[in-house]
């Protein structure tokens, strides 16, 4: 088909479309006014039943713990499969790039760059930290803490500090830590079976409310996922980094 | 005025359709991709939403007190972690496509005809 | 709905469009790393922070990253694509 | 001391019992992360023996599922949050018959594929294995969840490991633009059903299936409700790669590795289906069951175009995967049809044309992977004559064709069998017509290639066309190009056997039949997921008329057909003014993803507004 063909076909069908959504979403309840009474039941109950203050949390992670199963393993999957549609080449992954990242032959980011990342790492990592561990109590959790903790190894690089990256985050490391926050998640769930409930119901004593071992597997399972999230994007993002890395060596 | 979440969620799924269909660079399909899935999270956001209510965080409001529906916003996380999974997937593919054909207009690419 | 709800959505509305018709991809990490903010603002002004924290983490951060970092294989791959030429 | 062992034995048996519900899902997950954690220090050959014994585990623990789940279906609360008073707030699965049997298959033709992949990519690392394994595990845990948020969680996880499967052969030269244009069709298609789950939940205020039909059928049947259906079913309609959404499937069928493929064809785009029929029985029935009628046209219209536009371009292809994939896509047209009558019979003829159509449709990918090879192109007409030492390819292109055909003792004879009856009862005698063009048109395509390639036939081409696959070549497999080892035909022949034999098995058409009956019983469902009552469907009792005549006429066409075409000219390029409209239609597939996902708006909206229009 031509552009201007493809283009016409879209409008066409896009008009069809709109249709569906204007008949559709007129007939729904004001935002603001829809009656979510599955909502508010999970609202009566996370305090007194799991001793859990941020419901999003408890449905993520206990009553609807199975489809943050799910989600765990389509981003295991997913960085699996990035890893290997990057890395295509024969040789395996490799892990050691220490020495030919030490004598890069480009000129070095200015101190303040340095000075600044480095000193950030810190106080990335902890906040990340922070956040993996509260998620039962506050906004956030495994995953958002994940991706902040994700972030603190790019600082490195930033700092230009890459080899110390490696030494700091060995891939295969990363690797296996991934995996392993994978597989904790049903760890977890069948532990939970084999004590002699269902798959993943929440046996562990509940703690008291608003501390920090509250909620009973929930902040074990949020620990895993932190573990994964983290490996998993570190993963992702050195797959399409690694070409450019060996380009600055030239 | 309420039902204006709905409207903009909509438009955001006709506009990512309409930037997918009129692409000419696979990196900027997959970015148009991800402002379809966006759409969902205006839709989901909307019906959980409850006028004059806080949070789903029993901090500091007492528990019980009704407050907005916990279960979407969890549908929603779920949504993002799907969105960057698949939009990385995407990316590496479109990056695997450049290195075999190299280019990344849709319109140049003509391996599959018939 | 407040008027500082009705803002951000029209803004999101706008933002969308605009990476959309956006048709520079580099530019286009940009104008996506805002989107993504955009939303995170959405996320938090219709009282769901857990939400809006997944978002600027994912949509402001690690997506405009992995975009630039593709965009970056795409420019060296092109050079090379050129040299063999 | 005995009695000791006995009660060991009870307990074991007693959690095994326990455990076997979630096993489908868990046990390919937690094995593909032992994988990955360990991916240095297994050897490849380790890997794969890990991930067979996983597929073998699955497989067992999914049909013991299916018998258990015959006398009445497994309702499986996901951490302990049952249903009270019909309303629930966590995930359960109700497995029953159907879905766990499509992934007990599922994870039999994982098994036959990893079998098959021993000597394939010793370039690729055990990575490969994890993302095979995940693809199983999101298969089935697509068949067996009652959860409507849960099913898009499966399907997203089926789907991203089928992404990176299919764009993995990497090393090709070739394109891989057809597992771009398979990833961002289904990455739309999983959005639309996430939209209809959002309009779902707005009115419903439930995910569980059950629980939204309950308060479906009980709210009015407007316009929200037909979006939402309209939504949903056409997200699931693209993974089934049905007309107007089928573009990606042939895309995406060339350019994967063949154990991929088999997996692909011969269940993947059925799962897409089982979800239409899953969500149609369980959410819209107690709803929509007065449109009926107009449903069924619907269905049927879509089901009838798909079977005859696909099975002209699978006529058209000249490289054998793309060839396959437009047979498959064919079948699925077929297999729309028999959903679509909404009936018991139909449901349980679909069921039993998917299983044989699996088999056979996987027999014959692996066939054409034998043929890669060995000869490293799967272009028909470069190959021409050049297959006559590949005898075990030759033998399973040969039974695969009649299975297509549809010849008596195999799953397809007996499923469109039912199919017929099912029709023909509620006035729709033509659908026969359907089914012979399709079969013979379907099964001539894969008689002349085999004759041309394993046979010579046909006059040898000077060809015109340029090479189209010969980027194809040399890439699958390492080495030992000269022989076909045991492990490659081994899993095709026992394949296309069982796909042929399939009919012969006792007692499967009546189970098949009551699993049906019990699918569609979408009252005695939600009462049984939501208050645990047992099902008490009443058993239909059709004796299963046989007309083997149908296959064996089918066939005979078939060859003739083909013969015909090969002794009058052989390849020749299509020129007269009568092929230009089937010019104009190979056009159409023209590989540009914006085309299709242009095409993907035609069909939501379209059949959208058809939804609305029925409530009017």
């Amino acid at each position: 088909m031509t552009r201007a063909a493809r283009k016409i076909l879209f409008l066409i069908s896009a008009l069809l479309l709109a249709c569906v959504f204007w008949l559709g979403y007129s007939q729904m309840q004001p935002a603001g006014f829809v009656s979510g009474e599955y909502g508010d039941r999970v609202n009566q109950l996370v305090v007194p039943q799991r001793h859990i203050t941020d419901a999003v949390t408890a449905v993520n992670f206990d009553i609807r713990g199975f489809d943050t199963l799910g989600e765990e393993f389509i981003l295991f999957t997913s960085v699996m499969g990035v890893v290997l549609l990057m890395r295509w080449r024969k040789e395996p992954l490799r892990g050691d790039h220490e020495d030919k990242a030490e004598d890069r032959r480009v000129p070095p980011p200015s101190d303040a760059v340095r000075v600044t990342s480095v000193l950030l790492v810190p106080a990335t990592v902890l906040f990340g930290v922070y956040m993996v561990t509260h998620g039962q109590l506050t906004p956030g959790g495994g995953f958002q803490g994940g991706v902040i903790l994700a972030t603190a190894p790019l600082l490195l690089y930033l700092a230009g500090t890459f080899g110390q990256f490696h030494q700091v985050a060995p891939l295969r490391m990363v690797a296996f830590a991934e995996a392993v926050g994978a597989a904790t998640y049903i760890f977890i769930g069948g532990a939970c079976l084999a004590l002699g409930g269902t798959f993943l119901q929440n046996l562990l004593p509940l703690g008291q409310v608003g501390s920090l071992t509250s909620g009973g597997i929930v902040p074990l399972i949020d620990l895993g996922v932190g573990l994964e999230v983290s490996g998993g994007i570190v993963l992702a993002l050195l797959a399409f980094l690694e070409e450019l890395v060996e380009e600055k060596e030239e | 005025m309420n039902f204006l979440p709905y409207l903009v969620s909509a438009w955001l799924f006709l506009i990512g359709l309409y930037g997918v269909v009129t692409s000419r660079n696979l990196v900027h399909l997959c970015i148009c991709v991800g402002v379809i899935q966006s759409s969902s999270y205006v839709l989901l956001l909307a019906i959980g939403y409850r006028i004059g209510c806080p949070a789903p965080i029993f901090i500091d409001i007492k528990p019980g007190t009704p407050a907005v529906d916990p279960v979407v916003q969890a549908l929603i996380l779920t949504d993002i972690v799907v969105e960057v999974t698949v939009m990385a997937l995407l990316l590496a593919l479109a990056v695997q496509i450049h290195k075999r054909n190299g280019t990344l207009d849709p319109n140049l690419l003509h391996a599959m005809k018939g | 709905m407040t008027p500082l709800q009705i803002f951000i959505l029209l803004f999101v509305a706008a933002g969308g469009t605009g990476v959309v018709l956006t048709r520079d991809p580099a530019s286009q990490a940009i104008v996506v790393s805002f989107y993504g903010f955009l939303l995170s603002i959405l996320f938090f002004v219709f009282q769901a922070p857990d939400v809006a924290l997944s978002q600027i983490v994912v949509g402001a951060v690690a997506l405009p990253l992995m975009i630039l970092l593709a965009l970056a294989r795409v420019k060296k791959q092109q050079r090379e694509h050129d040299k063999s030429r | 001391m005995q009695a000791n062992l006995f009660f060991g034995l009870t307990l074991v048996w007693a959690s095994a019992r326990s455990w076997l519900p979630v096993l489908p899902v868990i046990l390919p997950l937690f094995t593909a992360s032992l994988i990955a954690a360990f991916s240095r220090l297994l050897s490849q050959r380790a890997a794969l023996a890990l991930s067979l014994i996983a597929a073998f585990f699955t497989a067992s623990a999914n049909l013991s599922l299916a018998r258990i789940s015959l006398s009445n279906p497994i309702v499986y609360w996901f951490g302990g949050w049952s249903a009270h008073n019909g309303k629930t707030l966590g995930i359960s699965f109700a497995i029953d018959p159907v879905g766990a049997g499509l992934a007990a298959f599922a994870s039999i033709l994982t098994f036959a594929a990893l079998l098959f992949s021993v000597r394939y990519f010793d370039t690729a690392r055990n990575y490969f294995y994890g993302l095979v394994l995940s693809f199983l595990a999101g298969m089935c845990g697509f068949a067996l969840t009652a959860d409507m948020f849960n099913l898009f969680v499966f399907f997203e996880l089926m789907s991203a490991a089928a992404f990176a499967l299919c764009g993995q052969k990497t090393e090709d030269p070739g394109s891989l633009q057809g597992s771009l244009n398979f990833a961002v069709t289904n990455t739309i298609g999983a959005y639309s059903v996430l939209t209809g789950i959002g309009l779902l939940y707005a009115r419903t205020s439930a995910l569980n299936m059950a629980q939204m039909g309950e308060t479906l059928a009980h709210g009015p049947r407007d316009r929200l409700v037909m979006a939402a259906f309209a939504f949903i079913i056409c997200g699931y309609l693209i993974k089934a790669a049905v007309v107007p959404f089928h573009f990606w499937l042939a895309d995406a069928h060339a350019v994967a590795p063949t154990p991929i493929c088999v997996l692909f064809s011969g269940v993947m785009v059925e799962l897409g289906l089982y979800a239409v029929a899953r969500i149609y029985w369980a959410v819209f029935h107690p709803a929509l069951h007065p449109l009926l009628p107009q449903l069924r046209l619907l269905f049927l219209t879509i089901g009838v175009a798909t079977a005859i536009l696909a099975a002209i371009m699978c006529y058209l292809q000249r490289n054998l995967k793309r060839l396959l994939a437009f047979s498959t896509i064919s079948h699925m047209g077929l297999m729309t049809i028999g959903i679509g009558l909404f009936t018991a019979e139909g449901l349980a003829g679909t069921v039993l044309y998917a299983l044989g159509h699996g088999l056979i449709k996987a027999a014959l990918f692996l066939a054409a992977g034998i043929v890669l090879h060995r000869l490293q192109t799967v272009d028909e007409i470069e190959l021409h004559g050049r297959g006559r030492k590949t005898r075990w390819a030759a033998a399973i292109f040969l039974l695969g064709a009649a299975g297509l055909a549809g010849v008596p003792p195999s799953g397809l004879a007996l499923g469109s069998n039912l199919i017929h009856h099912s029709a023909r009862e509620i006035g729709f005698e033509w659908q026969k017509w359907v089914s012979f063009f399709t079969a013979a048109i379907t099964a001539a395509a894969v008689f002349r290639a085999s004759a041309r390639v394993f046979f010579g036939w046909g006059a040898r081409a000077g060809s015109p066309h340029k090479r189209t696959s010969k980027s194809e070549a040399k890439t699958e497999t390492e080495a030992g190009h000269h022989h076909t080892p045991v492990w490659m035909w081994a899993p095709a022949i026992v394949l296309v056997s069982g796909g042929l034999l399939l009919g012969t098995l006792p007692g499967l058409a009546q189970g098949a039949l009551t699993a049906a009956a019990r699918f569609e019983d979408s009252a005695g469902y939600a009462a049984h997921v939501l208050a645990g009552v047992p099902l008490q469907t009443p058993v239909p009792n059709t004796g299963i008329a046989g007309d083997a005549w149908f296959g064996i006429l089918v066939l005979l066409v078939a060859i003739a057909f083909s013969g015909l075409h090969l002794l009058s000219k052989g390849f020749q390029p299509p020129c007269k003014p009568a092929i230009r409209p089937l010019m104009l239609l190979q056009r159409l597939h023209s590989g540009h993803v914006g085309d299709y996902v242009a095409f993907l708006t035609l069909g939501i909206g379209a059949f959208g507004v058809a939804c609305i229009f029925l409530v009017r």
